[in-house]
């Protein structure tokens, strides 16, 4: 571990928190005292690893400049993720240097925390443990999240190696209903495998895949592959849910069913692919099954879900004429008491439709192996009849998110309360000691998200802290209480490369291997048939609106919390960060007579919380939609704002044991007091400018009329001025010769809105968090953001959302460029538009100029550690990008499309003297986007990739009229639906 | 305003002044200041040091301790900017277009216009200064030989204000003090002990001798007459701030025109409002009277008409050019959010200058102090309007935003005031605010009954 | 009156001049072909004309099994913990510039060298001076290495954080490393011969030999 | 009436007047005599006295035509000349973009200009004066006028008579 030393070349350039001034005087070059030879300061070195901020398992390269993790990237070779990263992935860097990460073991005394010795630390625990296991059987418990691999094991083991068989994989969201489902409808409890590439036709019943739901980078990835207009084709996406976030705004079709009868929905339209005799199952099962359907009479459905007749119908016949279509369900936000149900609803409509083995396989996930919200509770009242003397809890918040089951009390009784975390989170908070867990960038794994792909974790970085990987306290734990787990393993590494055999260290190298693991082919049970259907109910009175708590696509279930990237990353739905707001419908606003920013209570019962209301189309009336994730109580000084809405729930589960999180109805009481959302929206319609286009796919093809602002002569006259100046220009000093022209398209078809590119873009060119109030005041710092337009009549259900994801154009013809007083602003020869920080004087007229609103204004000295508003507080520098200056107080700065890569790809070129081409040179936005939108290359080659796309029929510049010629080409999103034609047309 | 030392009150007389009455009259408004004038600079120098304070925050903790909210980038400190400019253009005018003019009513007050134009120049060049985000970096946008051969982009409005700016400064700087040189021979000639001193280096040994006279009355003229375009260049180059811009609502052809209307405007009315409390104060009636006070009525009416014209023509063109950014814009504008500022702009510089059509009201000293009130804040309110509005509701719908200043610029801006206060006070105790030499020119020599002055 | 037309005249003319003058000069500053270096001054650029002045050492004479050069009478830069002589290893002994940096020709940044690359020598070359008595700063070196300590060496030059200097590049084109350190290998202790940050310096040197001034090569 | 005997050392006479209309009755005689060197003090220029004298038109506006002139040049020149030091393309407008460089020019022309034309009033007016003049009366910048005639004795004392005659309110020697 000697070669990721800190003793490094005295930080090289740590991203001049300094601000650049002159000389060195008196600063101090520390060499090494042996060279690494894979590690050249100021060359980054990659090491291949897996994201584990969700149990996806996505495969991850992290980037590593003089032993310091600087940037996440997904590792290419992963079949999971192919390469991408969604918008928690790249944040997990803020974690590993969350400046208040637990650093050193502690011991609690009443609210205080004293630090001690690991020795000690560990003493207390094995004594702690051994009498426990000497005073009976089961009386220590072991709480973790999902896991797998030999780590997996050895806390089993060492569970076991105690006399006990507690232990539970706990997350919050483990989909239990859909496992369920799947054992009562296939006889096999497996989460399944979803292939939304396959898929010509989609159905989600409230399955917010593109966000939380299982694995969305993979799934984004086959979405934009099926969805994505190809040539003339692409599948149709049908959203079945009373709340439309994120992935409902790719759909070409909102159904929005009463909240509860999802359900019967499914099975309505199940039962109409059997009456229209379109049923793919054959034999008993096909007698079973209409049988069972029959149940499910279409008038009676219809009625219950406020859904027409004839829309099921229309549904039914789509759904089984695309071959292979694709039911998917099972998202948290209706995980209701009819959940389960629901779930089986959708496996049948699978089932019916014969998508079974084609886009719905049972390969065996990670998620198969968690356990259920009703195990935590047995837990729980074990704990409160104090049948447990010690419980340790590792990378699991329970405090947070099953506040429902009452746990912190039980927990409470417990003898000896240990964390394995690296947060001070809820639940490390109750403990009594707490032994600083490894960040993941720091420790060693294998992770098996789907049999099949096993991922390998390796430290990119020393530890940052005094911190121990879990697995080696349990070692080291079972080693004082002179047990042997792990086969003896020294450590985690150890246990490791011995997993991965003789050729350990080509495994490392790639981060994962691959085997072809046959799905195992399933057939239809009758189990389900026991169950009882009908619409879920929710507790309150019946005027209250139903409350969905709503997975949040950057907090995940609020482990996200205490990163600043994260509590910024504006909601892709609603666009607020930093706040906890309350949906409801226009309708139900208007009644009771509530604006955006209003301060409500939400009551349910005795309980409450206090929320923002945001008016929004997305729900349904009579329903309010709040996201999960805020509201912390404990775990860092970004955790703390907003509301935790799970504290409002009950124990409520439905027949798998799941927790119910859509159970209450609840009433909004406003406080009186208004406060202005931290939202990055303006408008939300586009009146009509032609920002974010849509096109109805009957429309393509066919030459239908663009929107041309100039008459033929003004054309060739503006042509032949631009080749003259072109042809000028390349006589010119540093403009002499050729250069590339740096060009991106932006695919809307495939963008999905889910704001990984956001993020990206924090984490390469080191923009400041500027908090709450900051971004009330519209002053965040993204330099690349996603604009959500409504098109068409918002009152009902029939509207589109279009979304652009809006950066710096480099116009060839830059607006901003010749106002700039002093050259701060200019063209370079490879067609960028040049931002020079330190020339900036600060007139931001520049800004003023830029039609396209991408230029961000230093309004306070967020680089500099002397500031109040220094924005990387403690070891947060430490993830600062070497190649980008951070910029001072007072200066404008923008988008570059990562010039500091292009520099770098071609001094590399050079120096090995090649070509340089566009696969050395990828945007972090391009590089990561999950759904491969953006497409970024040399626009002067016309076979590259970006001249191909540029050519596309549905290519167009936003404001063409104003001639800025800019560099990013968009092509029109293409959807099913008709009224599309409402934002195809430049504002005219 | 300061109060004279004996309030003894003087009634204008049917007979004009003599020549020794005038030089009595005037050097008297230098007698040593009454207690008025000091509580008046006490008042001064506090909101001087109020605004002081708030920049060194600014400085300190970065600009973003304003309320610019983005993409208003621009805000009262573009405004106050553009007010002042504004202010500064009467002086010039009245002191060298009505000389090229000949029209003798300019006499009695373009001493105190021109003293206004250089100290309202004097404050408006703070004004891009203080609005950078790195103000002590401010000299990389003046075009200086430096190491690192860079130079200032001259394609910028910015570099064309900075060299239009400093030219009107020196210019009617110049003016000034050209203008003042007799009368400071004639108070040198009065005066006695270290004034005398100062006034004898001052005046340059000036002694109206036909051999100085000669050249001074050509010298003169050549200043006027290259002031002229001077003043109508300044705005216009102000304007093209703006109208350089894409910004919908700001990228007008008929900006130049319209703003250097608008600074006249703006400007006659602070004449006035400057010039009533001067004359009360320093009993001046003899020499300003009701009718230099019409004159200056009739010119804002003038101006008015024009700057109203020019805002129907604006929103006339947003919508017959069927631009959707400028229509969107402009109707934001007039029933936006920012309807309370576009209103009060268009009331206070079109309805109520209205009522100067009336004789009465033309000829009235307060009716009219009144009425340059409503123009001066109409006028600030133009330019906020044509700033802040513009910007807030621009091609990007996403990015529309609402802005309103905050106390930090409210200071600053207070501060501005009191700064041109400052000066200008100092100015009246230390220098004939009426011109000696001039107002003679216009009276009859002795010993003749009608005044054969003039050129 | 002629005076008066010799005077108008005049004033024209100058004015005249004066454009005519800003274009040639702006044509005077177009960069200039590239100079061609000569052989000598490839690589680690030595041997380079000895310069001579207060910090400098003199080695025209010096052998490489010789005594060691005279040491000036003053030092110039910083006192650095092990008093290195850069004028014995580069000067004396013509060991290259990147045989010790070598990070200089595959990266942004210059390497200090690792302990273990003096050691490389060092355990074999004795601790004595040229007069034969144990030589403390070697011993500094050694005691440090077996410590397994590293040692804080005083930075002499840095470039802001706001400039970006990819020292491959230039060591790829050949320039020589005396032409922005200065000749290293005739100082005793090494000082900073120029302010590094002098960007009229940089762009210059980049005018002279045609290469681009474009601001994002260096600034972002 | 007794005139007074005449001092020949004095160099020169002042008549004081209290009216416009003497001293231009003085100033007539005293051309048609011939005088020269005659030096008029008046509060304010008139155009009679100068009608009188009829001098040369002042030279002051030659120093503004060159100074124009050359701020014209100068504008132009600097702009032209920094954009071509170092080629930075903005907004795919061409380096020498000559319509933003005509408000540069037309600035400095009147800056310059102005300067120049100030330069040469004070050059031709023989500004600043430090010594005391020559019967000079501070009374000459209220509301009196002065002749001064310098001379040889006989001069000086005919111009006396003549001031005189006029009606002077005074004639001092200087």
């Amino acid at each position: 571990m000697k070669r990721r030393k800190f003793l490094q070349v005295a930080g090289v350039t740590t991203a001049g928190l300094a601000a650049g001034c002159g000389t060195g005087e008196g600063e101090k070059w520390l060499p090494y005292l042996v060279p690494d030879e894979n590690l050249v300061p100021g060359v980054p070195t990659y090491y291949a690893s897996t994201c584990r901020e969700c149990p996806a398992g996505c495969g991850i390269l992290v980037k590593t400049r003089e032993g310091r993790p600087i940037k996440i990237e997904g590792n290419p070779h992963h079949p999971v993720n192919r390469g991408r990263l969604c918008a928690r992935g790249q944040a997990a860097l803020q974690g590993l240097y969350d400046p208040d990460r637990v650093s050193q073991p502690m011991r609690r005394q009443g609210e205080r925390w004293i630090p001690i010795s690991w020795d000690e630390a560990l003493q207390q625990v094995s004594q702690a443990l051994a009498a426990a296991a000497t005073s009976g059987q089961d009386r220590v418990a072991f709480i973790g999240g999902a896991d797998s691999g030999p780590t997996d094991a050895l806390a089993d083991e060492f569970v076991r190696s105690f006399r006990s068989s507690r232990r539970i994989r706990y997350e919050a969201f483990a989909h239990e209903p859909l496992r369920e489902a799947s054992r009562l409808v296939f006889g096999t409890a497996s989460i399944p495998r979803y292939d939304f590439g396959a898929a010509r036709y989609i159905m989600s019943f409230g399955a917010d895949f593109l966000e939380t739901f299982l694995s969305p980078t993979e799934f984004a990835g086959g979405f934009a592959r099926s969805h994505g207009w190809h040539e003339g084709r692409m599948a149709r996406f049908v959203a079945v849910e009373p709340r439309r976030g994120m992935t409902g705004f790719s759909a070409d079709e909102w159904v929005a069913p009463e909240a509860g009868t999802e359900a019967l929905l499914a099975l309505g339209i199940a039962n109409a692919v059997f009456r229209q005799g379109r049923a793919r199952v054959t034999g008993g099962d096909a007698d079973a099954l209409r049988g069972f359907l029959a149940r499910f009479d279409i008038a009676t459905v219809s009625r219950q879900c406020g859904v027409a007749s004839d829309t099921i119908e229309r549904l039914a016949r789509e759904f089984t004429d695309a071959e292979p279509s694709l039911a998917v369900s099972g998202g948290v936000a209706l995980q209701h008491r009819q959940a389960t149900q629901l779930n089986v609803a959708v496996h049948l409509l699978n089932a019916v439709a014969g998508n079974v083995g084609r886009t719905v396989t049972f390969p065996g996930t990670v998620w198969d192996r968690l356990g259920t919200f009703a195990d935590l509770k047995g837990l729980v009242s074990a704990m409160d009849a104090g049948g447990v003397d010690v419980v340790i809890v590792h990378g699991t918040n329970p405090a947070f998110t099953a506040g429902a089951a009452g746990f912190a009390s039980a927990f409470s009784k417990v003898q000896l309360k240990v964390a394995l975390s690296s947060a001070m989170d809820e639940t490390t908070a109750l403990c009594d000691i707490v032994l600083p867990d490894h960040h993941p960038l720091e420790a060693w794994g294998l992770y098996t998200p789907v049999s099949g792909v096993t991922s390998v974790q390796q430290p990119a970085s020393t530890p940052v802290h005094d911190t121990r990987q879990a697995a080696d306290v349990m070692l080291q734990l079972a080693r004082l209480a002179n047990r042997t787990i792990g086969g003896g393993a020294e450590d985690a590494q150890q246990l490791v490369r011995r997993a991965l055999g003789a050729d350990a260290n080509q495994e490392l190298q790639r981060g994962v291997t691959t085997t072809v693991a046959a799905a195992r082919p399933v057939r239809l049970s009758r189990e389900f048939a026991r169950l009882s259907f009908g619409p879920a109910t929710f507790d309150g009175a019946e005027t209250g609106l139903v409350l969905l708590t709503v997975p949040s696509v950057a907090l995940y279930d609020g482990r996200g919390a205490n990163k600043g990237w994260l509590q910024e990353l504006p909601d892709p739905a609603t666009k607020i960060s930093w706040q906890t707001w309350v949906e409801v419908h226009p309708q139900t606003a208007a009644a009771a007579s509530l604006h955006n920013g209003d301060v409500v209570t939400v009551t349910a019962g005795e309980r409450s919380v206090e929320a923002l209301v945001y008016v929004y189309p997305g729900v349904r009336p009579g329903v309010a939609a709040m996201p999960i994730g805020r509201g912390h109580t404990r775990y860092g000084r970004y955790a703390t704002g907003g509301s935790n809405p799970l504290s409002l729930l009950g124990d409520v589960t439905d027949g798998s044991g799941a927790l119910a999180f859509a159970q209450l109805r609840v009433t909004l009481t406003p406080t009186g007091r208004r406060v202005p959302l931290a939202t990055t929206e303006g408008s939300p319609r586009q009146h009509g400018r032609g920002i974010a286009r849509l096109a109805a796919l009957a429309s393509m093809g066919q030459a239908h009329e663009v929107h041309e602002p100039f008459t033929a002569a003004e054309r060739r006259a503006i042509a032949r001025a631009d080749t003259a100046h072109r042809e000028a220009r390349y006589t010119l000093g540093d403009y002499r010769g050729e250069h590339p022209k740096w060009e991106m398209a932006i695919d809307l078809s495939r963008c999905t809105g889910c704001s990984a590119c956001v993020t990206a873009c924090y984490a390469e060119n080191n923009l400041p968090v500027v908090g709450e109030s900051q971004v009330q005041r519209h002053r965040e710092m993204a330099w690349i953001r996603l604009e959500r337009y409504f098109e068409g009549e918002t009152e009902g259900t029939d509207f589109q959302v279009a979304q652009v994801p809006m950066l710096c154009q480099q116009c060839e013809n830059a607006p901003c460029e010749p106002v700039c007083p002093v050259y701060a602003a200019y063209h370079t020869p490879d067609g960028l538009n040049g931002q020079i920080y330190n020339r900036c004087v600060g007139t931001r007229y520049c800004a003023n100029n830029c039609p396209y609103k991408v230029r961000y204004f230093n309004w306070f000295d967020y680089g500099s550690p002397a500031s109040p508003q220094f924005a990387f507080p403690g070891t947060l520098a430490w993830q600062l990008n070497p190649d980008v200056t951070v910029r001072t107080k007072g200066v404008m700065e923008k988008c570059t499309f990562c010039v500091q890569r292009i520099r770098y790809a071609q001094n590399e070129a050079k120096v090995s003297n090649r070509a340089l081409t566009d696969a050395d040179v990828q945007p972090a936005c391009a590089q990561t986007c999950p759904a491969d939108a953006i497409t970024f290359g040399d626009a002067r080659n016309p076979d590259s990739e970006v001249s191909r796309r540029k050519r596309d029929e549905r290519g167009y510049h936003v404001f063409e009229l104003l001639n800025t010629k800019p560099g990013v080409t968009y092509l029109t999103r293409v959807v099913h639906a008709e009224m599309a034609e409402a934002a195809s047309g430049e504002g005219h | 305003m300061a109060v004279a030392v004996e309030p003894k009150v003087m009634t204008p007389r049917a007979t004009p002044p003599t020549w020794a009455e005038v030089n009595r009259d005037i050097i008297k408004t230098l007698d040593p200041p009454g207690r008025g004038w000091f509580l008046g600079m006490a008042v001064i120098l506090t909101g001087l040091a109020l605004g002081a304070l708030a920049w060194a925050r600014q400085l300190k903790l970065g600009i973003g301790i304003t309320g610019y909210t983005p993409p208003i980038f621009w805000g009262t400190y573009i405004t106050t900017f553009v007010f002042w400019v504004g202010i500064a253009h009467s002086g010039t005018l009245i002191s060298a277009v009505l000389f090229l003019f000949r029209s003798g009513w300019r006499s009695a007050v373009y001493r105190a216009a021109e003293a206004m134009t250089v100290f309202a120049v004097m404050t408006a060049g703070l004004f891009p200064i203080l609005h950078l985000g790195r103000a002590w970096f401010a000299y990389w946008v003046a075009p200086y030989p430096n190491i690192r051969g860079l130079w200032s982009n001259f394609r910028s409005p910015l570099v064309w204000d900075i060299f239009a700016i400093s030219t009107y400064l020196t210019v009617s700087a110049t003016f000034l003090f050209m203008g003042l040189i007799p009368d400071i021979a004639a108070l040198r000639d009065q005066a006695t002990g270290w004034r005398k001193k100062i006034y004898s280096l001052l005046s340059f040994g000036w002694r109206n001798s036909n051999h100085e006279w000669r050249h001074f009355m050509r010298m003169y003229l050549f200043l006027a007459a290259l002031s002229t375009p001077l003043v109508l260049s300044v705005h216009s180059v102000v304007s093209w701030d703006f109208a350089m811009g894409i910004v919908p609502g700001w990228h007008a052809t008929i900006f130049a025109p319209y703003f250097v209307a608008g600074a006249i405007f703006s400007g006659c009315a602070m004449v006035i409002t400057i010039l009533v409390p001067l004359r009360k104060a320093f009993h001046l009636e003899r020499y300003i009277t009701v009718r230099h006070f019409e004159n200056l009525a009739k010119l804002c009416l003038l101006t008015s008409s024009i700057v109203g014209y020019a805002y129907f023509t604006e929103y006339f063109i947003a919508w017959y050019s069927g631009n959707p950014f400028e229509r969107s814009s402009f109707y934001n504008r007039v029933f936006g959010e920012y309807w309370w500022a576009t209103w009060t702009m268009i009331s206070c510089n079109v309805f109520i200058p209205l009522l100067l059509w009336s004789k009465k009201i033309r000829t009235s000293i307060p009716w009219l102090f009144v009425i340059s009130l409503f123009i001066n804040v109409g006028m600030w309110f133009e330019r906020f309007v044509i700033i802040v509005t513009s910007l807030s509701h621009e091609f990007e719908p996403w990015q529309w935003a609402y802005y309103t200043p905050n106390i930090w610029e409210l200071l600053i801006v207070t501060g501005s005031f009191c700064w041109f206060a400052m000066w200008f006070m100092l100015f009246i105790k230390f220098f004939p605010s009426v011109a000696i030499a001039e107002v003679k020119e216009a009276l009859p020599p002795p010993g003749r009954t009608h005044a054969g002055g003039g050129h | 009156m002629t005076r008066t037309r010799v005077t108008i005249a005049g004033g024209v003319l100058l004015g005249l001049g004066a454009v005519l003058a800003g274009v040639s000069l702006a044509r005077g500053q177009r960069p200039q072909a590239p100079a061609d270096t000569t052989a000598a001054q490839v690589q680690w650029g030595f041997p380079l004309p000895p310069v001579s002045g207060s910090g400098y050492s003199d080695i025209s004479a010096a052998v490489p099994n010789g005594p060691w050069p005279e040491l000036p009478g003053r030092l110039r830069g910083p006192e650095q913990p092990i008093f290195y002589r850069h004028d014995i290893h580069a000067g004396q002994y013509r060991i290259p510039c990147l045989y010790c940096h070598n990070n200089a020709a595959n990266s942004f940044t210059a390497n200090i060298p690792a302990v273990s690359t003096c050691m490389g020598c060092h355990q074999f070359i004795a601790a004595a001076d040229s007069l034969g008595n144990p030589n403390p700063e070697i011993a500094k070196l050694v005691e440090a290495w077996n410590n397994r300590r590293s040692i804080e060496w005083v930075r002499v030059y840095k470039i802001s954080e706001h400039a970006h200097f990819p020292h491959m590049r230039h060591v790829e084109a050949r320039i020589a490393c005396q032409e922005c350190h200065g000749n290293v290998q005739q100082q005793p202790r090494v000082f900073a011969v120029r302010d590094v940050n002098n960007m009229g310096w940089c762009t210059n040197c980049h005018m002279r030999r045609g290469v681009t001034r474009d601001c994002t090569a260096c600034h972002y | 009436m007794a005139t007074p005997p005449v001092v020949p050392a004095s160099p020169g006479v002042v008549g004081v007047f209290d009216t416009l209309d003497a001293l231009l009755l003085a100033l007539r005689e005293l051309k048609a005599k011939g005088f020269t060197g005659l030096t008029v003090h008046s509060p304010v220029p008139h155009h009679d006295i100068e009608d009188i004298l009829d001098e040369p038109v002042s030279p002051v506006r030659l120093f503004t035509l060159i100074g124009a002139l050359s701020g014209t040049a100068f504008g132009f020149y600097y702009a032209i000349g920094t954009s071509l030091d170092w080629e930075l393309i903005v907004g795919g407008k061409p380096i020498v973009s000559l319509p933003a460089y005509v408000v540069i020019g037309f600035e400095t022309t009147i800056l310059i200009g102005a300067l120049a034309t100030v330069a040469g009033m004070f050059l031709n007016a023989r500004l600043p004066k430090l010594r005391k003049a020559a019967g000079y009366d501070p009374r000459f910048s209220a509301d009196k006028f002065g002749i001064v005639v310098m001379g040889g004795p006989a001069q000086v004392a005919a111009a006396a008579d003549i001031l005189r005659a006029a009606g002077a309110a005074e004639v001092n020697d200087v």
